[in-house]
């Protein structure tokens, strides 16, 4: 492919991911640069998504430009990974206006910073005052536990396991009085009448 | 609270003068008749809060057409009897319905849509949906399925205005007695930023209203 | 300025349809009929439970509670417990019914439900066989 | 700006309006008739769908997909379950790569007709979305035969399909694609030559073609403007390599240009509907053997899969991290650019009355914005 020796140059690696989709990874210093002359010198002119991948382990945050030529026939993910703690990108909104509304997304959603980008505000929540939702971090059960309380009919669920455990518990107790019954039936039995026991034996 | 059907002080007017000119059945029958007409002629306000607004269409066009029952849509809620609550609701859209609400005509009803209104349905670990919504507002019918059919959402029509002819004691009458617990819940929800505020001096506004 | 004379015209095609057979399923009186596979209420054949709660541990909406019958139907049953459904939570996506190894929970094509309380909506499944079939 | 804010009134169009194409709202500054600013609110239907994802397992959260965009669930499904086949690295028969291509076209015939109604009914031609939505319910019919639900149909699993085909579900099929092709010429009579809609849309909300391509608009908004490109044919997935469409376009970027692409759209569809029907094999798998749902474990990698919906490509980016839970997944669908990017351009200096019709032939999904 002639992109891939194109960034040969620029000493990156291309790398196809599926029959469409092709991905190159670089590093935060360099990402603005790369951008622009993929949409300037490569003709990679559709923006068609910006999103973020919360890799807490690790600490950071990776960051997936997807762009398309104007035929539209594969897809190039451009990723790069930021620190996680006090996130910050370049803003993207002056060379493709879309990027404006997605980035706004990303700051509520990922808590990261876009100095420069003209509205920061709300996308979809409203009166916010938790972390952004979509950190891994950010534990929703937890969070509805302490704002909504669930119907309480359905105190009465039994756990399955416990119940399967003291079923089989109690068949065992069961077996083993019914056979100690049964032994000791037998040896009352025995006891009885032992002729007929004699008898047996001949 | 008086459960009169004409509004409380009219009503007893009423009564009273049936009862002097010795038609005191009259007055039973006068309510029958109007119930059985409110029950024939309910307006749906146009808000479809979540996914169960897909089957509104059918459910109020040619297929399934339920304006033979009288069910018909509307466009402001001031002319509207009834609001369906179509699904799960954001705590965004929550302070819109109650605006929405409050400001309907008595008498009026609340039917819900899906399973999310009645206990978190497939979003009951979501960070931005309700729960429980009878905690908020008073619901008379509430229909399951997710999302119900048009034949669900009839039944769910039918359950209501066997309710409205019975005269069984409607979601309002239960709001307006039980308001402050309402206001509590929505308040503890919502972290009081119900806007505009329900004690909002519209006639004296002093600090800009934000709508 | 040309009037568009087809434009005006052709819209009055719609009378035709006047004479035409309407198309309206008048619901509480004429019911459609609901195919069988259609993903609608739970039944469950009691006979055939065992149990085990792979219902409950597939079901992502946390819809599914294990209880104890009102009596013992079926000796084979492990833990004693049958499934009931919150249709407060149930998204009808029938991952219940799929991982289900004695076949025994299925979906009815029955799947209208309407009350005015809300606490109404926790749902026994109905002791079926077969779908459409009563229990003896 | 300040300056031509003034004299102005602020209007809510939405989110409780009956000309709204969902629950979400445009704020718009009027100047008599005319619109000065629209500023574009969503967040009404936000429910954290990628959050949840995250914490399901695969095959838990292949139920929950269907709901990000109402009105047409199946590209959304057909999109998490080819990227899950991407990272998973499955491969499905050719029978189960008939059956998705066969549901999403029908799905995009349903879509259609919910669409017409909504475009008629947005500039008061109240019988058509009577006729429209009643024959979308005719397909709802066969999707509930086939899937076994009405509008979510949680069909298209990683793998294949999860059931087979009904006895005579393609006879069936046929019928109807007979009977639309019927109804489209009574459409065209009654709509889409209606005197009373080419003075309303032509010439209304006019997309400029040299910011389509970087915008990135999609769908019919691109089509109309004079620009050939589909996903389908593009970068074709399941059997589209396999079946002859065409792709139609407009050159006047218009509402009257995008609900002509909309219509031949439809006679694509059927096209290839008939296609799939004589072609479907008779034989093969339709789901293929997958690990049990604790033991389905995603590789830590990334991919990204496009689908043509009926109202442009839709987008999933998806991540692995070798557990059995999805990494994080994210939705871009073609309503986000057109609600925010598009529209508050195309709104200002154009008439209220207008709103409404544009936003329909936008093809805004709310739902799809916000997830």
């Amino acid at each position: 492919m002639d992109l891939a020796s194109k960034l040969e140059k620029l000493s990156l690696e291309l790398v196809q991911k599926q029959d469409y989709l092709y991905s190159v990874t670089i590093d935060f210093e360099r990402l603005e640069s790369l951008l622009l002359s993929f949409l300037n010198e490569f003709g990679y002119i559709t923006l068609d998504s910006i999103n973020c991948r919360d890799d807490l382990e690790d600490g950071f945050f990776t960051i997936t430009y997807c762009l398309q030529t104007e035929e539209r026939d594969h897809v190039v993910m451009i990723q790069t990974k930021i620190q996680r703690e006090n996130a910050s990108l370049p803003t993207m909104h002056t060379i493709w206006p879309q990027a404006e509304i997605m980035e706004r997304e990303m700051h509520e959603m990922f808590g990261v910073d876009f100095p420069g980008h003209p509205t920061l505000i709300d996308f979809a929540l409203e009166y916010w005052d938790n972390m952004p939702p979509l950190r891994r971090d950010f534990d929703t059960l937890e969070y509805v536990n302490s704002m909504n309380p669930f119907r309480e009919q359905r105190n009465d669920a039994l756990d399955a396991k416990e119940e399967m455990k003291k079923k089989r518990e109690a068949k065992k107790a069961a077996k083993l009085k019914a056979q100690q019954e049964a032994e000791a039936k037998a040896a009352l039995e025995a006891q009885n009448n032992p002729s007929d026991e004699v008898k047996n034996e001949e | 609270m008086e459960s009169g059907f004409y509004g409380s002080s009219l009503d007893g007017n009423l009564k009273c003068k049936f009862e002097e000119s010795g038609l005191a059945n009259t007055h039973e029958i006068m309510e029958k008749a109007v119930r059985w007409f409110r029950s024939r002629s309910i307006f749906v306000v146009a808000y479809g809060t979540g996914c169960g607004a897909i089957e509104m269409p059918p459910t109020f066009t040619s297929r399934y057409d339920a304006e033979r029952m009288g069910v018909v849509g509307v466009a402001t809620p001031r002319q509207a009897d009834l609001i369906i609550l179509s699904g799960y609701l954001a705590y965004k859209t929550l302070r819109r319905v109650i605006r929405t609400y409050e400001q309907m005509q008595k008498p009026r009803y609340i039917m819900t849509l899906g399973s999310c209104p009645i206990n978190g349905g497939m979003y009951w670990d979501s960070y931005n949906t309700i729960k429980k919504l009878d905690d908020y507002l008073p619901i008379d019918v509430s229909v399951t399925g997710c999302m119900p059919r048009p034949e669900a959402v009839i039944d769910g029509f039918v359950l209501l205005q066997e309710r409205i002819r019975n005269g069984e004691k409607a979601g309002w009458e239960k709001y307006d007695e039980n308001f402050e617990f309402y206001k509590e819940n929505q308040k503890r929800v919502l972290g009081g930023h119900i806007d505009p505020s329900y004690e909002t001096d519209w006639y004296n506004l002093k600090s800009g209203g934000k709508a | 300025m040309a009037i568009d004379v087809k434009g005006v015209l052709s819209p009055l095609s719609a009378i035709g349809t006047l004479f035409e057979h309407p198309r309206t399923l008048t619901y509480p009186e004429v019911k459609k009929d609901i195919p069988i596979g259609y993903r609608g209420f739970h039944i469950n054949n009691l006979e055939t439970c065992v149990g085990c709660a792979s219902c409950e541990e597939i079901c992502m909406n946390d819809a599914i509670d294990m209880i104890h019958p009102d009596r013992e139907y079926n000796v084979k049953n492990t833990s004693g417990c049958i499934p009931r459904i919150d249709y407060g939570r149930c998204c009808w996506c029938s991952l219940c019914t799929d991982v289900c190894p004695p076949g025994s929970l299925k979906l009815d094509n029955i799947c209208t439900h309407a009350d005015c309380d809300p606490d109404n909506f926790l749902y026994m499944p109905k002791n079926h066989k077969n779908i459409g079939e009563e229990a003896s | 700006m300040k300056n031509d804010l003034k004299n102005t009134i602020k209007i809510f169009h939405g989110p409780q309006h009956p000309g709204i194409t969902g629950n979400m709202s445009v704020e718009l500054d009027l100047l008599g008739e005319t619109i000065k600013r629209a500023q574009t609110h969503v967040g009404y239907l936000h429910r954290g769908f990628e959050k949840l994802v995250e914490r399901r397992t695969v095959v838990q959260a292949f139920t929950i997909v269907c709901r990000i965009c109402v009105p047409e669930p199946d590209p959304n499904e057909e999109n998490f379950a080819r990227a899950v086949e991407n990272l998973a690295g499955l491969e499905i028969s050719e029978k189960a790569k008939y059956i998705r291509t066969m549901v999403l076209e029908m799905q995009r015939l349903a879509t259609m007709f919910l669409w017409m109604g909504g475009q008629a009914g947005s500039i008061g031609l109240g019988l058509i979305p009577q006729w429209s939505v009643c024959d979308r319910d005719y397909m709802l019919d066969l999707f509930e035969e086939l899937t076994g639900g009405r509008v979510y149909h949680m069909y298209a699993f990683p793998g294949g399909v999860r059931r087979d085909l009904p006895e005579g579900f393609l006879d069936k099929l046929s019928d109807l694609l007979d009977y639309y092709e019927k109804r489209i010429i009574v459409y065209n009579n009654t709509f889409f030559d209606n005197v009373i809609f080419k003075k309303r849309a032509i010439g209304v909300g006019v997309v400029n073609r040299d910011e389509v391509l970087k915008n990135g608009y999609v769908g019919q908004t691109m089509r109309a403007c004079g620009i050939q490109k589909d996903v389908r044919k593009d970068m074709p997935y399941l059997m589209y390599d396999k079946l002859d469409f065409d792709i139609p376009i407009q050159q006047d970027g218009d509402v009257y240009a995008r609900a002509i692409v909309r219509r031949d759209e439809m006679l694509q569809s059927i096209r290839i509907l008939r296609q799939i029907i004589k072609q479907m094999p008779k034989e093969g798998d339709i789901l293929q053997k997958i690990p049990k749902h604790r033991k389905f474990k995603l590789p830590a990698d990334d991919t990204y899969v496009q689908t043509e919906s009926a109202r442009g490509a839709m987008s999933y980016y998806m991540a692995g991290d070798g557990s059995e839970k999805i990494r994080r997944m994210q939705v871009r669908g073609p309503s986000l650019v057109h609600a925010y990017t598009l529209l508050e351009k195309l709104l200002v200096d154009s008439e209220l009355a207008d709103v409404a019709m544009t936003m329909n032939s936008l093809g805004i999904c709310p739902p799809e914005i916000e997830r």
